[in-house]
């Protein structure tokens, strides 16, 4: 009696799944139909780059906070995180005078250090992501202030290091769409953490961590390991966050950070990503973010006042994630 | 396995347990419920480590203290409770920990192929790429199985593998421990039905209060004398008289029931005091009509009267005011509240009775009904405040049964009650169905084992496809059933089948 | 519309501080018949959001911009951009090291925080210990603040030592229990500066709550630090001219609007008030409520 | 063959849930103890007191998350909610002159009516709770600024006022042991929540939703009706948070109280309860809560340097945590 049903059933799935995807951007693209049609000046190619611009730092963020969202668990350090990472570049270019691509680097590996810890004290010590993090975050931020002496560190003698986050290399082949590199970053780091989730090993043990622990341990996996890898890779990528802020700021800022994780978390569930883990995708996160960064860029073209640019991005943000909902309960 | 100790917090599990397993036999464990099988097969396979005693492996003792381990040394096992990914696919499932990569990538062609192939050999229809998710407990079940075989492993561990299956998935099964079993593959076969016991195995062990009692050749052993060693004294297995309850009135009316192609224009009734069985294939869609009834899924059409009143059920909170009860048939996903203790999961459909104007809740009284019932039902458990995650899967299921009977509801739904019971709770819940009845309560049955319809149903309603194909009397033939269960062409055709409704 | 718009990037939006500029680039506006908006961070370290604040502003394409900056070098390339599209730019609360703000209104809160160490000095009779409850450990004021009033103590007042420096993030709660601790620890504390209102007065009320009679300076202005003040609670503290940095800001735009030649510097001042001289006009017209 | 077993094992369980909750305290008493032989200063009388009166604001939005958490859900707008009622608060007696219980009432009232509203969206609209209780974060904060004019609203008008949190009633009886008033409210909180969540049927619906909300579904239970009503009791509980707070300032400060809901979820899951819901208790988030300020406080007496303090907590929180597993392991 399946003979029937499964092929049936199989197209259904493959059809839900593309009307799913395109259905996914109805939120979005609603708030900038509706922000293009109340100001002339939204739907301008520089206000577009303003929007991307600011999607950066947060997308990435939020593409590593998926991943650990995936395996059921929670990162709230990644904002402060970001700001360690920026830090260590600081140090490698700015006091020690290394190379870029070293300094480079160095963030991303400080990242996967982080991550690597924030992995061992949940997977090994079985603390509670959202603590592990918790502690994780007020460690990053108190060493972010030490190793930096509480001032901002700034490129200045690294010539270049701006133009990672600013600069524009599709602009200087096709000039009429000078999208910054930042932004380029951005869907690298999407696309490859896409294909990660979905070709790989550590993907597809994202996925079924998150789906049901035990079940992968009594199946002779070594959780353990994938799961500190997964919170690994997920710091690397915010290392690239932070060489990302630091480039766009040219300099590291010690202070930064807190706050951003809660604004990370919020673009990855809007962008339909369970919390209870098993089940997410980087596209959604990605339109996530999309979204609270085009609320607030259109908030701030019509010139809301401010109290009420909060109370309206509250109220949407709800709102947004109970349209997912209605849409998947359709389905 | 010899002299194996395990305890856990407050319960002494195994004690001195013992067992032997030849290559190319299928060997039996048998036991009441908490028994300790389940138990010393995971010790057996690394997910628990054992306090004392020792596992020898082609006469050489080894240490296995982890599932990777068990399956390098050529153990796999199909856990009790269903183990899977829910968020992944059928075959992602089963090679989860294998998976065919190439260059580094996984080869997810080459993982549907095998999994198709493992499915070809079971004669198992099901696609590899379908989420583990949308899947019932019995092809959640059968993913099971297939995982177990692709570790082509020397000793398979089977608890209880057949609890979700019907007849024909389990013949398929046999097949293939047959086929293992000639291939030199030791199986060790834990199951409550004790005709399977009869069909597959070639010895059996028996255990009681986490103790071996002893092995037997399953083929000259009576059945009887297994009983006896499992619960210590012989039960008799009187069939029971169908009383004659057509006088009775009308109980639950449904009428017109409707949704999708999951539920097709059922209709039926049941009167005080009898018990109507539903028979079917998996799938036939009995489950759904039951939850529709009971308000936890939404209906397209169709009315529900209750003695001879029409009633809006839209929530279960509705069912269970107009006095329907319905037990269901997943108890981990939908029946206990894992966290909580005995005491509160019986009373939970109850907790108004034993709450005071001011909410404050009556202790004493939710302590002494739930220790009536822990007698009434025998649920071994330490006491009425453990967890209920941690009994035994068939006590677990008693658990979820005094629930329904503590609220004391007119209309009963049992939704295979005796999933995973042994013998002895078994005969021990008919009897309580055959009770409940003789009191004038109304109660549906839905059960997957065709004995168990037949001891139980004053009437059996057949549902095949959606659709509600018969409503035979209780002295039904199997073959008369089963006709019924499989006829798909009456479900085709709406009016030929409404002739034989 | 073809009203003139003006759009003020500021540093920080709910504290009474930038509210009170807020309060002055209002009133310039409604004197001005120009149209203004106000926006701020959450928090002086939020560099990058305030970069997005301004780039959305951009995008409006307002007639000048008022600009206070978080940090001066991260906004330079957003700074160019604008000045590329000729919009004028003024610089309010701190500067920025770049030619392109036409003008910039400012306090020298490095001499502000001086003179608050100067006052406590006079107030202990020239020895003792003290401490510092500051509100921000990394933003431009909250570094200039503490560092202008220990390194000011350091060079004239070699008797006085600051026993402590901790932050509370201008958090009233917080700033008070910190307070106490210090209290606590140093019992023969003889006075505590708050860096700015919120610090200000949870260093007042933890005085308060441990009957405590330490001499506390503040900073800002506001209802609840004058009644302090009045009271005698707290024993003076340093103002700003907030509303009219918001004030000067939006009347230099104007008048960059116009054409007009502008100081490159408009020193908008700072004053010491105590209960004293609180209702002399001069000083009553820059403190806010 | 239960019967033996029984009696042996239900001492047990009374032995070990009482050395349970001794042990718990282990952490807690750890702290004091090194806090103590560090400082001569730590272990006045008065010191006490103010670590007493600091735990109070943060004690009490703990209590009130911990009911939500119980359920499985997570409370984020606790921090701003409470701000919102002290600015109900302020409103009532400042601006319309009303008798200070009726401005109480109204702060009560208005935390309940929040909580009312967050509930709904849970079960009803099936909104995550994450992203529900970030909604109203953000939309409270925005009313907050709305209704107060984004300025402080003082009491000076409502004379007594104050005394709700600082004046000490047990002062005025037994002069030694001035505990202010607000612990007093804190203790009266926890006792009457943990009545609550011990004694009655909501409290027990509150474990059974966090326990297995679909089996309560399928018990016939009205599920929603018992969430709305566990978020609308949380909400009344950062009522009278709201209310110590105004109190203890003597003002509303509509701009406070973001960043307060972690600490209040940190001192939840330092307490012991599980974020995965179905289990926590009252007692154990008062402990949480103690850890965090004497923590806070101790290493402001040693006079760490505010960037080192920032990472001994976030190491301490993790370690607290790590030590009650290890605890509970054991047992
Ligand atoms: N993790 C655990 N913690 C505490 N007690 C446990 C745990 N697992 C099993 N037990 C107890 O150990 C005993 C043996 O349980 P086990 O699951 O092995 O029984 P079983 O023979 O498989 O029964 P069933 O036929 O019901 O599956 C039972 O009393 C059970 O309550
Ligand atoms: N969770 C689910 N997702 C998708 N389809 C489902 C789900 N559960 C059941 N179905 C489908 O609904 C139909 C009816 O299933 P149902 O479980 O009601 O059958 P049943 O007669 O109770 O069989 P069983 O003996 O397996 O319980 C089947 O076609 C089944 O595949
Ligand atoms: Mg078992
Ligand atoms: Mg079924």
């Amino acid at each position: 009696m399946t003979d029937t049903a499964a092929p049936a059933q199989k197209s259904g799935i493959r059809m839900t799944g593309a009307f799913h995807r395109l259905l996914a951007f109805s939120g979005l693209i609603a708030l900038v139909v509706v922000f293009s049609l109340a100001s002339p000046n939204f739907m301008q190619t520089q206000n577009i780059l303003a929007i991307l611009q600011a999607t950066a730092v947060n997308g990435v963020l939020a593409i590593a906070v998926t991943l650990v969202i995936i395996t059921g668990g929670i990162d709230l350090s990644v904002g402060t995180l970001m700001t360690f990472c920026a830090v260590i570049a600081g140090v490698f270019l700015t006091y020690w005078g290394l190379p870029m691509p070293i300094g480079i680097l160095g963030a991303i590996l400080a990242g996967a250090a982080s991550g690597l810890i924030s992995g061992t004290v949940v997977a090994k010590l079985k603390v509670p992501p959202f603590i592990a993090t918790l502690g994780m975050m007020l460690i990053l931020k108190g060493l972010s202030l030490v190793i930096s002496g509480t001032r901002p560190i700034y490129f200045n003698d690294t010539p270049g290091f701006n133009q990672i986050a600013l600069g524009s290399v599709v602009g200087q082949i096709i000039p009429a769409v000078p999208v910054p590199n930042g932004v380029m970053i951005l869907f690298l780091v999407a696309l490859l953490t896409a294909f990660i989730l979905g070709k790989t090993a550590l993907g597809r043990y994202t996925f079924a961590l998150g789906s049901n622990e035990e079940a992968v341990r009594l199946s002779g996996v070594n959780v353990d390991r994938w799961k500190i890898g997964v919170y690994a890779l997920s710091g690397a990528i915010v290392g690239v966050g932070g060489v990302l802020i630091a480039s766009r700021l040219n300099s590291a800022q010690p202070a930064l950070g807190q706050g951003y994780e809660l604004e990370a978390i919020a673009a990855v569930v809007i962008g339909g990503t369970s919390l209870s883990g098993g089940r997410g995708t980087v596209l959604g996160t990605l339109i996530g973010a999309l979204i609270i960064s085009v609320l607030a860029n259109g908030l701030r073209i019509l010139s809301v006042a401010q109290e009420w640019q909060t109370v309206v991005t509250g109220t949407i943000i709800i709102l947004a994630v109970y349209a997912d909902i209605l849409r998947r309960r359709k389905l | 396995m010899r002299n194996i100790d395990k305890s856990f917090p407050g319960v002494r599990a195994l004690s001195q347990a013992q067992f032997e397993l030849m290559p190319g036999e299928v060997h039996a464990l048998m036991g009441e419920n908490g028994a300790g099988k389940s138990t010393l097969m995971k010790v057996l396979s690394g997910v628990y480590d054992r306090d004392a005693g020792e596992v020898l492996l082609d006469g050489k003792a080894v240490e296995i203290t982890s599932p990777r381990q068990a399956q390098d040394a050529g153990i796999s096992i199909i856990h009790q409770e269903l183990a899977l990914m829910r968020d992944l696919t059928a075959a992602q499932n089963i090679f989860i920990g294998r998976e065919p990569r190439r260059f580094g990538i996984l080869d997810e062609r080459q993982l549907n192929r095998d999994t198709a192939a493992i499915f070809k050999s079971m004669n198992l229809n099901l696609e590899p790429t379908v989420l583990v998710e949308t899947l019932t407990i019995a092809k959640q079940q059968m993913v099971e199985i297939a995982k177990a075989l692709s570790y082509r492993s020397r000793v398979l561990i089977m608890d209880e593998p057949t609890a979700a299956l019907n007849d024909a998935e389990i013949a398929e099964l046999f097949a293939i421990i047959n086929r293992l079993k000639a291939e030199g593959v030791g199986i060790v076969y834990i199951s409550h039905k004790m005709d399977e016991i009869k069909r597959i195995s070639d010895r059996v062990t028996v255990m009681r209060d986490g103790e071996y009692v002893g092995t037997v050749p399953a083929a000259e052993t009576p059945i009887e004398t297994i009983i006896s060693m499992m619960v210590g004294r012989t039960l008799n297995t009187e069939a029971h008289a169908i009383p004659d309850t057509s006088g009775q009135p009308v109980a639950l009316e449904v009428k017109g029931l409707n949704r999708g192609r999951e539920i097709r224009d059922v209709s039926f009734s049941v009167r005080q005091g009898e018990i109507l069985g539903f028979a079917g294939l998996m799938g036939a869609g009995r489950t759904e009509v039951a939850r529709a009834i009971f308000g936890a899924d939404r209906k397209e059409s169709g009315e529900i009267w209750v003695h001879g009143e029409r009633v809006g059920i839209t929530a279960p909170r509705d069912a269970v005011s107009k006095g329907i009860g319905y037990l269901s048939e997943d108890r981990k996903l939908f029946g206990l509240a894992t966290g909580m203790d005995v005491r509160n999961n019986i009373a939970l459909a109850s907790l108004e009775r034993f709450t005071n104007p001011a909410g404050v809740l009556d202790e004493a009284g939710m302590e002494k009904s739930a220790r009536d019932y822990i007698r009434q039902l025998a649920i071994k458990t330490p006491s009425d405040t453990q967890e209920a995650r941690l009994l035994s899967g068939g006590n677990q299921q008693k658990v979820v049964i005094a629930k329904w009977l503590l609220r004391d509801c007119d209309i009963l739904i049992f939704d295979e009650p005796t999933r995973g019971i042994d013998v002895g709770a078994k005969s021990e819940i008919y009897k309580l169905l055959n009770n409940l009845a003789a009191q004038g309560k109304a109660i549906i049955v839905i059960s997957s084992e065709l004995p168990e319809i037949l001891r139980l149903s004053h009437r059996i309603a057949v549902m095949c496809e959606g659709r509600l194909t018969g409503i035979l009397p209780g002295d039904a033939s199997q073959e008369e059933i089963m006709r019924l269960a499989t006829m798909r062409e009456a479900a085709m055709r709406p009016d030929a089948e409404r002739k034989i409704a | 519309q073809d009203q003139v718009d003006i759009a003020l990037i500021s540093k920080g939006f709910q504290h009474q501080f930038w509210q009170a500029v807020k309060a002055g680039a209002d009133q310039a506006a409604a004197d001005l018949g120009v149209s203004v908006t106000f926006e701020g961070p959450e928090s002086e370290s939020q560099v990058d959001r305030q970069m997005d604040m301004l780039a959305a502003a951009l995008s409006r394409e307002p007639d000048a911009i008022g600009f206070a900056a978080l940090d001066s070098q991260a906004a330079l390339p957003l700074l160019q951009q604008a000045n590329d599209a000729g919009i004028p730019i003024i610089a309010f609360d701190s500067g920025v090291d770049s030619d392109i703000p036409l003008a910039t209104a400012t306090t020298d809160n490095v001499a502000a925080a001086a003179l608050a160490a100067d006052v406590m000095a006079e107030k202990i009779g020239g020895e003792g210990k003290v401490a510092v409850v500051g509100h921000d450990q990394t933003s431009r004021t909250g570094i200039d603040r503490v560092e202008g009033f220990v390194n000011r103590m350091k060079e004239a007042y070699p008797n006085i030592e600051v026993v402590s420096i901790q932050y509370g993030g201008g958090d009233q709660l917080q700033s008070t229990e910190i307070t106490k601790s210090i209290l606590l620890a140093n019992p023969d504390l003889d006075g505590i500066f708050g860096s700015n209102e919120g610090s200000a007065i949870g260093v007042a009320n933890g005085k308060q709550e441990l009957g405590s009679d330490v001499v506390v300076i503040g900073f800002d202005s506001g209802a609840a630090q004058k009644s302090m003040i009045e009271n005698g609670v707290m024993a003076g503290a340093i103002t700003q001219n907030p509303v009219g940095i918001g004030y000067q800001t939006v009347q230099a735009a104007v008048a960059a609007l116009n054409g007009e030649d502008l100081p490159k510097v408009i020193d908008t001042g700072f004053y010491y008030y105590d209960a004293t001289n609180m209702d002399d006009p001069e000083i009553a017209a820059v403190l806010y409520d």
